[in-house]
């Protein structure tokens, strides 16, 4: 199985850097790309994440995401968009085709359900056949949401180990992944926020775990362009899920 | 004999596990946010409260497990505290449906402020910090930290707003008694507290500046900041007064129709409420606040900061604005201008009914609830009573059951009486 | 669980009748006496007092039954009061026994002045009369007879000693908070207020002329007098201290060793031990009084007035002159010259030990009490946690029962730590 | 039965008025006479025999008590000394030989175990063959004491209603007969203090009482020299007794 979803800004640090990223994706160990649209208000991201919006807005055009789908399908990887309503909306309907038609496979919108919350079933409603909507959950939640998502969709679903991003709330693992594999049986369930070590992931994915979303770990090897790092924590992961199994 | 039972004062009434909104709100609670790219305040959370705190600020899970040194302090300082009817006040306004009270004015500190103090206390305790710091205005807050940290064996270093510290001696003299230190804020002892007296020798401080100095003080000292309300573990905490109800409810027999609390940063109400809530989703519940401070009717839906200082991170919550001041302070613990997030966003769907009271309406109230039950109670409580008189007045003819939660006494506040 | 449980806060053990030691005193009780031939004090008790309140002052029965209205008030202000494990103190002072706290600080007034208050306002409007009038100095026993008659549906006239008024605004507040009407005393109300004021424009008050405007103004008016202290009913009303307290050690399965109060007139401590003395024979029983006011060490035992100003008739007692007046004033209600004429003989017969303390000490014990269990108390029962404190220490190795009485709490006398 | 028992203070208003009033006892109706000894403190009797206390002791002689005792024996009543313990400590263990020697019947020493509880056994025991000492009890009277003092006597018992003559509390007199003649059983008691009427007299009866002690309603009889109200009294209790039986 493999355990990676991958979280990049959309040019960040700059188109280059990050498509030399994506041609060293181990492919054995990355399962999706999650691709952030850089927006000016990415309220629910941690400051490190926050931090490349503001540099990888500049110079942004919506079409600079076909780059990275391109360069993912190449490596058949599945590319999902986290973007915020608030961007969403301002592009009008039209656009949800347009990224599926560019090769999007789904969406993660983190402040639909929170910000929106009386527009959600809607949105869920309006996506086009061919684009996903990737529920979007955490340990704040309510059941009542979960439940209501998660019967309108049949997509994988995302879980937020942290209420934000770059926040570090202690919690128990157990406890927290128990609670969601139980309330979406059956389906594939990838964990985010707040993993720093290869030992967590594993302790994620010896917990049932579908997968293991990580992005904050990266901005400083992007940022550096240390793209051996970036290789060097894919074969770790690679050596680590041997043993997992 | 039971309608005029004061109370169960039974050890057992004491719930075995906090209760926690949050998995239970119609919609998903927005999370708190940072002011800036820059200082993550929400970072700064980490390295001020107990881990524990932390943890319960931000669990999904409905129930936590009070521990049993909580829940031995909890007997001690009072708890469970009664459920009464309030048959004086029922037969003054002639009503034929029952009132009942639930009074955190009982606890040893005078206010429902001691239930969250004590597990915050304990948990920093635990974590081996010499110290635990806050601000407070009133005083109440001050005073439940000051017992809390008492109790867990630990100091308290308490910066209360200067203005309140020189016209309240009673409440500085009973923090001091519990063996607090109190420091008068804005206060030399730190960076922030400086560089306003610099601006200005005289100032008379704000709960804002004194936040910041208690920030800036915990971190410099590896201390444990305690937080007086707002928060989700707070409201957590203070989950022990509803689900006590709901117990004193049940031996009584009878079941709410209306449930009535007021509004400060939303603690007491959350506290008492919520668990009622989700055992009688049916009921009315209304939520008192003043005039002055009409945070539900004329405030926005919105991310705002905690604290004027902008020291604590944004939540999304009916706010009048952080740097909102209102004109008047007889009921000093309803002068914040937000309210709690859990709290706010029930405002929003229409679950809670907010409903704004007069001074003179509140003082009316004290005065009848004096008279006719004897209990001197809070300004703050005040407005729950004021509400349930206008909500009685207007319902004449319903048979129901009002359960008031009247937060606290108001035995070191009655200056109000003054004017 | 038990060991910590504040209280059992049942209406079944508020008592059904209250114990009335006379009949089982060792001898027989002195009655009280006139001043001269020519005016006879007790013929004025005759017009002053509720019949009912005239019979229980003289009567020989063990047990009367409490009023089934006044056992529903008693539930309404807060009874049962708690009676609780002081872990806190025990493990502050290391001591291997057990000390219980009985606390009247937990009524609704804060003090056991209320248990009297309620039954006398109760009998006087079951008379018709259209209020009641008494004196207070320091103000607990004004707020409890404000509270009783607003209860009862009856004014409350209240004399208060001039200096008191004046320096305690927050007691004469409070009182008026609860309905009834303070009069600073001296006042030109009274023949007797006049003739005072005639002769000192500026008078400061005492407690013997501002009972003597009461009885006077009760006469004049068709009012009934209220007793604050000292006489037989009083301390029989006030037996529900000690009835409550016999149900609640036998819940918590203990049987005292040692029983401690404070004594001002006599009330709380004769209420609190006198029906367990009759259970608990062997228990010792220790009384305990201001430094300032050795009523019991350096008092006679003789016939003397229950007031200075000789309109009440006399008692025998201990007694340090009814001119007696203390320097100090930090306890204002263990001022009184004299105590209750059972409480004297039961000192004067060896089975009641008289224990005084100092300022220092009280004040100690108070900050001690406040810190390990949260509860700041009256400076009156600071007296009793003071001689509890010192029986503790120089018993350190008896591991004893102790139960003390706290008969109120201090959270308007907290001037007394500004010293 | 005859059911009075009349107090007169010795001397009161003057010996002759006195000595008038005893000469018109119906013997049908008195039982006894208790002869108040005047004393500058009568602390326990109420104020209208107070002050027969001050008017009685200028010209009083203990002498006078003989004139009044030989006056009742030749009604055949016997007289009781009413004597303040004060008094007799004063006059010395003499003093009680001589009173048997005049014919008085026995004593009752109001004060005794109030204001000298720790000599009262004492007293009881010194008294010479001959003399009685009557229990004085009142509703104040401890158990214990009524206990103690009954066994070591086997007189008539005294038991006042009031805790003070002249003071109108208001008591049950079933409640407090029904005390006293439970805790002396087969003891003769004869009731006092307070009573004002023939109606309290009759009830007094009623109640199982063996006489009733009467005083203070005496008394403005006897400063008026009123003689045939005194007369027309006990007239009207024997009436009532034929009633009672
Ligand atoms: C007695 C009392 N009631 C209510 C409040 C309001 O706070 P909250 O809304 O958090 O309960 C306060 C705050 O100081 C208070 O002291
Ligand atoms: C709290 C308190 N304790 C004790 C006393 C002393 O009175 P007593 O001896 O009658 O109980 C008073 C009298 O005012 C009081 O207010």
């Amino acid at each position: 199985m493999k355990p990676l979803v991958l979280y990049f800004t959309a040019n960040y640090p700059s188109r280059e850097i990050l498509s030399e990223f994506i041609a060293r994706l181990d492919t054995s160990v990355v399962k999706y790309v999650e691709l952030g649209m850089p927006t000016d208000n990415p309220l629910y991201d941690g400051p490190t994440i926050k931090g490349t919006h503001g540099t990888s807005l500049a110079d942004f055009r919506d079409s600079d995401l076909k780059i990275y789908s391109d360069l993912l399908r190449e490596h058949d990887i599945r590319t999902y968009l986290l973007v915020y309503y608030h961007e969403l909306r301002k592009r009008g309907p039209g656009f949800l085709h347009y990224l599926r038609d560019i090769g999007i496979s789904g969406l993660i919108i983190p402040d639909l359900f929170i910000d929106y919350f009386d527009s959600g079933t809607e949105v869920i409603k309006s996506f086009p056949e061919g684009l996903e909507f990737i529920p979007f959950f955490n340990p704040a939640t309510p059941d009542s949401v979960i439940r209501t998502v998660a019967e309108m969709t049949s997509s994988w679903v995302y879980y937020g180990l942290q209420p934000s991003t770059g926040i570090n709330v202690p919690f128990d693992l157990r406890e927290v992944s128990k609670r969601i594999l139980e309330m979406v049986p059956g389906r594939e369930v990838n964990f985010g926020f707040g993993i720093r070590t290869v030992d967590q992931v594993r302790e994620i994915m010896e917990l049932g775990s579908n997968g293991v979303a990580i992005g904050t770990m990266l901005i400083p090897m992007l940022k550096g362009n240390r793209i051996d790092d970036f290789v060097e924590f894919q074969e770790k992961v690679r050596e680590m899920m041997k043993v997992v199994g | 004999m039971h309608e005029y039972m004061l109370s169960l004062q039974e050890r057992e009434i004491i719930p075995d596990n906090w209760y926690n909104i949050v998995p239970d709100l119609p919609q998903p609670l927005p999370p708190p946010v940072d002011k800036d790219n820059e200082h993550s305040s929400i970072e700064l959370l980490n390295r001020i409260l107990p881990r524990e705190i932390l943890k319960q600020e931000f669990t999904f899970q409905r129930y936590t497990k009070i521990p049993e040194e909580v829940q031995e302090l909890y007997a001690q300082i009072g708890r469970p505290t009664p459920l009464f009817r309030a048959s004086g006040l029922e037969r003054f306004l002639d009503y034929r449906g029952k009132i009942f009270i639930k009074y955190e004015g009982a606890t040893i500190t005078g206010s429902h402020k001691i239930n969250t103090a004590i597990p915050q206390a304990i948990y920093a305790r635990n974590e081996g910090v010499k110290g635990v710091v806050t601000e407070t205005g009133a005083g109440q807050w001050g005073t439940a930290t000051a017992v809390a940290s008492s109790f867990s064996g630990i100091k308290a270093k308490i910066f209360m707003v200067k203005v309140s510290f020189q016209q309240k001696p009673l409440r500085k003299q009973i923090m001091e008694l519990y063996g607090a230190e109190i420091v008068p804020s804005p206060s030399t002892e730190t960076k922030f507290g400086r560089s306003v007296i610099e601006k200005r020798h005289d100032h008379p401080g704000t709960l804002g500046i004194a936040i910041s100095e208690a920030v800036e003080y915990a971190l410099e000292h590896d201390m444990r900041y305690m937080l007086g309300s707002v928060f989700n573990s707070v409201l957590t905490h203070q989950s022990v007064i509803g689900l006590e109800t709901e117990k004193q409810l049940e031996i009584l027999g009878e079941e709410p129709d209306v449930l009535i609390g007021c509004v400060g940063g939303g603690s007491n109400f959350g506290g008492f409420t919520f668990p009622l809530i989700k055992k009688f989703p049916e009921a009315e519940v209304l939520a008192s606040t003043a005039e002055e401070v009409p945070k539900f009717t004329h405030g926005d839906y919105k991310y705002d900061f905690v604290d004027s200082a902008q020291t604590l991170p944004s939540v999304k919550m009916y706010s009048l604005g952080s740097d909102f001041v209102p004109e008047k302070i007889y009921a000093g613990g309803l002068r914040y201008h937000g309210a709690a997030p859990s709290v706010s966003m029930l405002v929003k769907t229409g679950k809670i009914t907010p409903s704004d009271v007069s001074e003179e309406t509140v003082i009316d109230a004290l005065r009848i609830f004096a008279r006719t039950q004897g209990i001197v109670a809070a300004p703050e409580s005040g407005h729950a009573l004021a509400t349930a008189i206008e909500y009685v007045v207007s319902h004449r003819n319903d048979r129901k059951n009002i359960v008031v939660n009247v937060s606290g006494h108001g035995l070191l506040d009655m200056s109000i009486f003054d004017r």
